[in-house]
């Protein structure tokens, strides 16, 4: 058994590192019942392409959002891991960004997120090799939607075509909308005001959207509890996503 | 064959071949350009002139430019609403003209017009026009000025570097509005 | 006979000897030899075509075609995959890359240490450069998703304000490849212009050739000054292409490097990718000159055992810093011991395509250390040729290591998942036969060898005797 | 669709002009596909580019979720949950997410349609006037006690026109069915509370509250009756409402998602969850002192321990455990309810929550409120009560039959012969609006709307606290020549006149709607009040239903623990080496198997993906010398499937486990021809309370040396660890 | 006023070409009014003719700080353009501009010094010229301009010391 390919976990404090980006996310691997609820509703906002049968299994699916669990112990004492839902953590300190030749994965200034700008990209593929992650899927192809299915694709969300690399963007588009509603409005954003797709959908609540740099956040305060780790700490990258671990 | 190609190069007439294969690229590309920056034909000729003439508001027909991302488009009951109250035509003296028979034809059918936007940026540039009219912007300064036009068209090219330009200037003293306007993802996601 | 006559006899076998070895003390008129070049371009068996056919075929259908039907598709059709982001296409780049080291190297370095073997086979050596790195190109353009927008990739002003990114490892081997490739195109035509001049001179006016000649000879006539002028670029050349030779490497290298993956992030692989690339760049120019020997007319005049011999003792050495590198690599991140590398070097060795790990260092390193330190076999053309090849494939299956294989492993074991390779390998063979293709396109029209260097050489040899003992003796022409 | 002359087409035309300028520029043709639908009379309060949120109810699993769904000109963009509906808060499951994929799936039934025979799929498109002269003809020609109606399990509008219109022309109440609720044995549920307190309900477990819940077999996280409901009842019991961490302890042969997120997984031996429960029962209430309930008196703990796999310190820790909880729930479902003794499992796993006083307390069991409008507890119809119905149709004495919203063929076992039966019905008319197994077994198919193209309302059995009603509307106009069943029936009803068209004298569906919920307008406590039915309507709409603002739940009474509860030993039928273990697929669910993204969704615990499986536990694959994508034959005795095998490493090595939700024979593109349906392998037997036996069985496995690669998200080697390098 | 002809004359090998322009010199030929044409690069020392000036290195250094700084313009001056914030890197990063600027001052120094080959030895150049094909079988070509009454005199002495033939050079197409 693999029980030694286990990922690590690392506490963190994440007000101490005093590195947090705008948006953050707290993911709470207690709760997470696996249902997979995130992966379609960031299907289905996202205009995510399924792929099909031998694509699917063959490491191309186009999930920006993943569910991981590994095994431990031996009949009858096994175990699951916690579920652990794997999207683009918007690390601050992306190794994605800096590989692309053509800044097509950039940091954004005013959001502090890792940003795909489709568009632009060529599709070295760089950035998804070099994502400790493993976040980031590729359009092998132009992936069939038959219609009418294409009405139902989110125009706020480009829909990309074949040759470029995509991942999780923090529904930015939702993020923009509820930006552009607090301001046409003069205020700020409260919290909880607006979520992004897969928190929204999340029956468990285990997902938990908002501003990271406000310290009276929900996520904030989930976040800076002492359940709270990053993945692959020890690289440096600063996610903005913190797991709370099980138990 | 390199032979071949040469001495067929010699030719006069295999170089005017390859003149008029050159310019047919050349000319496909240069037409496909242009057919991007031309106005396309409309269902209806809309003179926006003769409105604009008569005093109507941008956003009386385009009412949302000042509050979403669209400024959307007339609906028929717009038009008609005004057009059928219209006396000189109500009562006969002026017959409908070509163009408002059209309009008469699609209320009467009651189907959509499906007008072809003009102003329009690709699929993966998401605009938005509320922040822009906020900032004081008038419709204008993109569109051009729609009393000298009848069916609309676009005045410039609208690329990303035409957008920049804009975004810089107007950002000059403000460095978090500039992080904010050159920022990738404010456009692209 | 009396001993006086013995010893006499012997000095002169032994001068005999020293001719048939030595291309340069064996020197022929050079209108001869511009005769032999000539007609080894010239003399073209049915065979050729048949081969320059099959390959032409190949290339259309498994290059061209296979690339088109790529692109209209998407890279779906290829094996590449997550987390397998590159495939085959990048084992091909940095293969093709590293067989164009070989060119340069021979031709640069040895020009710098005036090593005479050299002279014959600069040339051939050189358009291996030129076209691996056409190879190379179309491998890495293969590989991009979008590859109609690839000139975003160059630094080419536009509206948009915005420019290709520097920071990324993929810049700076666009910019390096291109100027290698500029450079070393730049490099094979400045020597080549005066056997260009010499073709323009031998063939007959009123052909497609003598144009072809008359233009790219530009002119040139040997004037003093032009000649001063080749000499002193030349000069130039040699001297600044070998820094640019070894920094393209390295940046390909450091496309790794520079990723924070485990088993990639390696000080050491600038060094190691250098060296790897030689060591697959000799092996392949002793396979070109084993069969420019054997198959062109006249070429057993120009290329000798010498020459194999000399290669020889180059891939040996080569392979001795390859197996110093490789090991320093593995030592060190085996010592590491993070897990990750650990898994990973498991993998390489236990995992389903473990034979390859081994083949690699059987091809790279038992095989050449075990045939090449006897003088006499690694001066047999075909034994070079042999070793050479073997020397190619486990080079080839060491990109696969580090590219496809390594990839598999990562730090999310969620993801893990092999690697097929697809339509890829067509494109691969459509490379090879792209690459031998240009090569026989090439030997038919360049003269192969650069005549007037080896006359220069022949002038500058000459067998002196000190004693009883006759030598060698290379004065310094310029 | 529209055909607009876009920029996109007009692009297109100078082709190769364009296609030049796209490489230049590097722009791509404009991608958005979202056709503008513009308005020929705008809504007032729709803007062109701007979303409108319609609030519908879920039709995916009769849980009756509240749904929001974002629209943009004229399509339906994205479901989001609502947040005022009792049962779900805002929430949806995966299912739920992706009805937009049935929405507009491409193998909807676009019109009604004649099938020249039965079977043939060859349909010739008919219009609406004759398809209702088709309805009508059954309804006035047939004899009435010969007509019935087949329906789906919700209770929803539609089935209360159906019973209303069955009423009127005589013939006999509709059938409500669904494989979920055999999946569930809702019966089996419901059966039980009514013998131990005396009452017919649906029991309503207070998950939130509770500090320790042990779940027998129930897939509450899964699709087990409600399961947003149970998610969110789950998760504030991992935040500790009041009492810390909550534990969760589950008894089920195979790891199931549910059992994954238990703290205590125990791979029972199946059929001896009532022997568990009783012992746990007893040794709790040991633990707790005072007399021995009458219940558990007779449990012999040590026979218990040997028959059940589960050692007897294991049930000594765990009643023990039981017993010392603040507020522990015990929850029967699912397969454990589904032997020859389920119904008595389920009595003895509900008398544990009377022991420690789990009965009305926070964090215990409760009855469920009626639904508003509903005055009595009704269930779908069980094994029992179908398999009857399917003799009914063999004798003859069916003569035609309407289907809704069920897929008998697909769902009922094999064994049943519902498929053959069939042939013995004079005319089957569906109304399905995708083309599924029963509808290619039909005479006519009349397509409904799409869920989020109707009209309704549909009552909520389980999940809320609140006596909850939830409300539909089309959130879209409907994108095929589809129409709404009921307005199908009102118009055939009025076609046939005299009583059937004065029992039913509405115009369309949404007035007999508003008939019915006309009775709600007086109600002082709910959501909301209107003065009137229009506003009452609008508000409806608006809100997505109506519900009581306060809990009304039921507190169980009777006698439970004074009778002993004897449990007998399951009754397995076949001679196999292995249990059978069917389970209904978390993702999928029973009719999801035709929307892409539901196939594409990884499986929770196996992370399959577009196909079935078989789980083997890896030691027994390996007496059986198979590995992974091995097929094996798997035998019972009413039938034989094929699957592709999983090694699952938790998983009884006696137990083989499969997914139901796969193995369409028909249902369009995506769900056809993929998997195997493990419902062929079903028997007849029921339990005590006329649900199916399922989970009775034994079943043989063959090897067949055919090869099926599972398309898994998973990496087995970084999973599994197969075919990496040995550990050095 | 004399009028000068141009004459080449062509000689087997080294040697009598190295005679013949002493003799040349000799004759009241200057040095700038010979020049050799070789099919191998005989150097002037060989020949004993003074050193060839060549701009070759002038201009690759010209090239060499050209693509310097071009690489300047594209290591700091594109990022300033349009600021983009990667990987929490600094706008214009250290080493990679390293990079850079060796590489483009690289090709600068190569492809100037490429081009200033063809800038000193005019090339291309397909005028016709004077030249005899046999250069190229490793004849050595002297070409001199002398006055005409010289010619005489001057070809009998090229004959002696070995020439092949002295003719009148005229321009052909090469």
């Amino acid at each position: 058994m693999t029980t030694e390919l286990k990922i690590p976990e690392f506490s963190a404090n994440f007000a101490e590192s005093g590195q947090q980006g705008k948006w953050g996310m707290a993911i709470d691997m207690d709760i997470c019942t696996g249902c997979q609820a995130c992966v379609a509703a960031c299907a289905m906002e996202n205009n995510v392409p399924f792929v099909g049968e031998a694509d699917s299994g063959y490491g191309r699916s186009m999930h920006w959002i993943r569910t991981e669990r590994f095994w431990e112990g031996e009949f009858p004492e096994i175990k699951m891991t916690p579920y652990q839902p794997m999207l683009c953590q918007q690390c601050g300190h992306a190794p994605c960004e800096p590989v692309c030749p053509a800044f097509a994965t950039v940091h954004s200034q005013s959001e502090a997120l890792n940003l795909q700008v489709y568009n632009r990209c060529v599709g070295t593929r760089y950035c998804a090799n070099n994502c400790p992650y493993q976040v980031r899927s590729f359009n092998w192809r132009d992936f069939e939607r038959p219609e009418p299915l294409p009405n139902q694709l989110n125009p706020d969300v480009t829909v990309r075509r074949r040759g470029v690399m995509e991942k999780c963007t923090f529904c930015i588009q939702r993020i923009h909308r509820a930006e552009d509603q607090a301001k046409s409005e003069g205020r700020e954003i409260a919290d909880g005001e607006f979520t992004t797709a897969c928190a929204q959908a999340c029956p468990a609540d285990a997902i938990v959207f908002g501003r990271i740099d406000d310290p009276e956040s929900a996520v904030s305060k989930l976040a800076r509890g002492s359940r709270g780790f990053h993945m692959l700490e020890e690289l440096g990258t600063l996610p903005s996503v913190t797991y709370l671990k099980a138990g | 064959m390199v032979k071949r190609f040469m001495s067929w190069l010699s030719d006069p007439l295999g170089r005017i071949g390859l003149l008029i294969a050159f310019l047919a690229v050349f000319s496909g590309a240069a037409f496909g350009l242009y057919t991007t920056q031309t106005a396309p034909p409309q269902p209806i000729q809309f003179p926006h002139n003769l409105h604009v003439g008569l005093g109507v508001q941008c956003l009386y027909c385009h009412p949302g430019a000042y509050r979403q991302a669209s400024a959307g488009l007339p609906t028929e009951t717009k038009c008609w609403g005004c057009h059928q109250q219209l006396s000189k035509y109500a009562d006969g003296t002026v017959a409908l003209p070509a163009e408002l028979q059209k309009l008469k034809a699609y209320v009467d059918a009651n189907k959509p017009i499906q007008w072809v936007p003009v102003a329009q940026v690709p699929d993966f540039v998401h605009f938005n026009h509320r922040p822009h009219i906020a900032a004081g912007l008038n419709c204008e300064n993109c569109h051009g000025d729609m009393s000298k036009v009848t069916v609309a068209e676009n005045p410039q090219v609208m690329n990303m570097g035409w957008c920049l330009e804009c975004h810089r200037a107007r950002t000059v003293d403000n460095p978090e509005k500039r992080n904010k306007l050159l920022d990738c993802g404010t456009c692209h996601y | 006979m009396t001993s006086t006559e013995k010893h006499h006899d012997h000095a002169h076998d032994h001068v005999a000897h020293l001719r048939e070895q030595h291309l340069m003390l064996d020197p022929l008129p050079r209108g001869q030899m511009n005769d032999m070049v000539m007609e080894s371009m010239h003399t073209t068996s049915w065979k050729f075509w048949v081969v320059f056919g099959i390959l032409s075929v190949i290339v259309a259908v498994f290059l061209f075609g296979a690339w088109g039907y790529m692109i209209a598709n998407g890279l779906g059709v290829a094996g590449v995959n997550r987390p397998s982001y590159w495939g085959i296409f990048l084992v091909n780049t940095v293969f093709w890359i590293g067989i164009s080291h070989a060119g340069t190297f021979i031709s640069a370095i040895l020009r710098v240490f005036k090593a005479e073997f050299r002279r014959p086979f600069t040339r051939a050596a050189e358009l291996m450069t030129t076209f691996g790195l056409v190879q190379a190109g179309f491998s890495i353009f293969m590989h991009m998703g979008r590859v109609w927008l690839s000139y975003w990739l160059m630094p080419i002003p536009n509206q948009r304000g915005l420019w290709p990114n520097f920071h990324s490892p993929l810049s700076w081997d666009l910019l390096a490849i291109t100027t290698y490739l500029l450079s070393s195109t730049m490099y094979l035509f400045l020597p080549l212009i005066p056997d260009l001049a010499m073709a323009r001179d031998r063939t007959p006016d009123g052909t497609w050739q003598k144009t072809f000649y008359r233009v790219l000879a530009l002119g040139f006539r040997g004037t003093e000054g032009e000649w001063a002028h080749l000499r002193n670029a030349m000069n130039i050349f040699a001297f600044a292409i070998i820094p640019v030779m070894f920094s393209v490497h390295t940046i390909v290298s450091w496309d790794f490097a520079a990723a924070t993956r485990p088993g990639w992030n390696s000080t050491i692989f600038g060094p190691y990718f250098v060296v790897g690339a030689l060591h697959s760049g000799m092996g392949a120019v002793a396979m070109v000159l084993a069969v420019v020997q054997s198959r062109m007319k006249h070429m057993k005049y120009f290329i000798r055992g010498e020459h194999f011999e000399a290669l020889g003792m180059l891939m040996l050495l080569v392979s001795m810093a390859w197996a110093y590198f490789f090991f320093n690599d593995y030592m060190v991140q085996w010592y590491g011991g993070d897990k990750w590398t650990q898994q990973l070097l498991h993998f390489h060795e236990g995992g389903p395509l473990g034979w390859m790990w081994f083949a690699m260092l059987v091809f790279n390193v038992v095989i050449p250390w075990a045939t090449l330190w006897n003088k006499k076999w690694r001066s047999n053309p075909w034994l070079l040729f042999g070793v050479g090849l073997l020397i190619n494939i486990g080079m080839w299956f060491e990109r696969y290591i580090i590219i496809p294989i390594s990839l598999t492993i990562n730090r999310m074991p969620f993801t893990w998942r092999m690697y097929t390779p697809g339509v890829e390998v067509y494109l691969g063979i459509g490379t090879v036969a792209f690459f031998i293709l240009l090569y026989m396109g090439a030997s038919r029209l360049i003269p192969l060898i650069p005549v007037w260097e080896v006359q220069e050489g022949q002038m500058a040899h000459s067998l002196k005797t000190y004693g009883r003992e006759t030598v060698v003796t290379v004065s310094e022409l310029e | 669709m529209t055909d607009n002359f876009s920029r996109r087409d007009f692009l297109k035309l100078a082709s190769v002009g364009a296609a030049t300028t796209a490489i230049l520029t590097g722009c791509g043709p404009a991608s958005r596909y979202v056709t503008r639908e513009p308005y020929t009379k705008m809504p007032e309060y729709t803007y062109n580019g701007q979303s409108t949120y319609y609030a519908t109810t879920c039709r995916e699993c009769a849980a009756g979720c509240g749904l929001v769904v974002r629209t943009m000109q004229g399509r339906a963009i994205k479901v989001e949950g609502n947040k005022n509906h009792p049962v779900n808060l805002g929430k949806t499951c995966v299912r739920g997410q992706a009805t937009l994929h049935g929405l507009y799936n491409p193998d909807r039934v676009q019109d009604p349609a004649k099938q020249s025979k039965r079977g043939s799929r060859d349909f010739s498109n008919m219009d609406w006037d004759a398809a209702i002269a088709v309805v009508a003809d059954a309804l006035k020609n047939t004899d009435p006690t010969g007509v019935t109606f087949l329906m789906g399990m919700a209770p929803d509008h539609l089935f209360d026109l159906v019973s209303d219109l069955a009423k009127a022309i005589g013939a006999p109440a509709p059938i409500r069915f669904g494989a979920l609720g055999m999946f569930e044995a809702r019966a089996t549920l419901g059966k039980a509370v009514e013998s131990l307190f005396g009452q017919a309900a649906m029991p309503f477990f207070d998950m939130g509250k509770s500090d320790l819940v042990f779940s027998f077999g129930a897939n509450f996280l899964e699709t087990w009756l409600s399961p947003v409901a149970f998610t969110r009842g789950f998760a504030n019991m991992r935040r500790g409402g009041g009492h810390g961490r909550g534990t969760l302890v589950h008894f089920e042969p195979r790891m199931s998602q549910t059992a994954s997120k238990a703290d205590m997984w125990i791979p029972i031996t199946p059929g001896t969850e009532g022997l568990v429960a009783l012992a746990i029962g007893r040794i709790a209430a040991e633990a707790r002192g005072g007399s021995l309930p009458a219940a558990f008196a007779d449990v012999d703990v040590e026979a218990i321990a040997k028959s059940s796999g589960v050692s007897a310190e294991k049930l000594d820790e765990l009643g023990k455990l039981f017993a010392s909880a603040d507020a522990a729930l015990a929850i029967p479902g699912g397969a454990a309810l589904a032997h020859s003794n389920g119904l008595e499992t389920a009595e003895a796993v509900l008398a544990l929550n009377a022991l420690v006083g789990g009965l009305g307390r926070a964090g215990g069991v409760f009855l469920a409120p009626l639904a508003p409008m509903q005055t009595e507890f009704s269930r779908p119809a069980n094994m029992a009560e179908m398999a009857d119905f399917v003799e009914k149709m063999k004798s003859g004495e069916i003569k035609t039959l309407f289907i809704h919203g069920v897929n008998p063929v697909f769902e009922l076992p094999k064994s049943l012969g519902f498929e053959d039966a069939l042939k013995s019905v004079q005319t089957v008319i569906s109304f399905a609006t995708f083309p599924d197994e029963t509808a290619m077994q039909a005479d006519y198919v009349f397509p409904d709307h799409h869920g989020l193209e109707s009209w309704g309302y549909q009552r909520v059995a389980a999940g809320s606290s609140q006596s909850a009603l939830s409300g539909a509307q089309p959130v879209v106009s409907p994108y095929y020549n589809t129409r709404a069943t009921a307005d199908v029936f009102l118009a055939a009803a009025a076609s046939v006149g005299g009583a059937t068209a004065q029992a039913l004298p509405f115009k369309d569906e949404v007035e007999f709607i508003q008939s019915k919920i006309v009775a709600l307008v007086s109600e002082s406590d709910g959501y909301f009040g209107a003065p009137e039915i229009n506003t009452f309507t609008a508000y409806f709409q608006q809100y997505g239903g109506w519900w009581k603002t306060v809990d009304e739940l039921a507190t169980p009474g009777g006698d439970v623990l004074g009778k002993a509860i004897q449990v007998g030993e399951a009754r397995f039928a076949g001679e196999g080496e292995f249990y059978f273990h069917p389970f209904v697929s978390p993702v999928l669910g029973e009719a999801g198997a035709n929307k892409p993204w539901l196939q594409e969704i990884p499986d929770p615990t196996t992370t399959a993906m577009w196909s079935s499986w078989v789980e083997i536990h890896p030691e027994t694959a390996h007496e059986l010398g198979v590995d992974n994508d091995d097929v094996v034959l798997i035998t019972s005795e009413a039938g034989a499937v094929e699957a592709v095998v999983y090694k699952y490493p938790a998983i009884r090595p006696d137990t083989i486990a499969m997914p139901f939700g796969q193995g369409h024979t028909a249902y369009g593109r995506y769900a056809e021809g993929r998997g195997s349906n493990p419902a062929d392998l079903f028997g007849e037997q029921v339990n005590g309370a006329g649900d199916l036996a399922f989970a009775d069985m034994r079943v043989k496995v063959e090897k067949t040396g055919k090869k099926y690669p599972l398309s898994r998200l998973e990496s087995r080697m970084g999973v599994y660890g197969e075919a990496l390098g040995e550990e050095h | 006023m004399t009028t000068n002809v141009s004459l080449m004359a062509i000689f087997p090998d080294l040697e009598p070409a190295a005679d013949a322009i002493e003799q040349l010199r000799g004759l009241g030929v200057a040095d700038d009014q010979m020049n050799v044409i070789s099919g191998v690069p005989v150097t002037e020392a060989m020949l004993g003719r003074p050193r060839q000036w060549t701009n070759v290195p002038r201009l690759a250094l010209g090239g060499a700080i050209a693509g310097f700084f071009v690489g300047a313009f594209l290591a700091f001056g594109t990022p300033s353009a349009y600021p983009i914030q990667v990987g929490r890197q600094a706008f214009i990063p250290g080493p990679p501009s390293v990079v850079i600027l060796f590489e483009m001052t690289m090709l600068g120094l190569l492809l100037s010094t490429f081009l200033g080959v063809f800038l000193d030895s005019y090339f291309p150049s397909y005028r016709p010229m004077h030249y005899v094909p046999e250069i190229s079988d490793g004849k050595i070509g002297v070409f001199f301009s002398c006055p005409q009454e010289d010619s005489e005199k001057i070809t009998k002495a090229m004959t002696a010391l070995g020439a092949e033939k002295v003719e009148a050079a005229e321009a052909q197409p090469l």
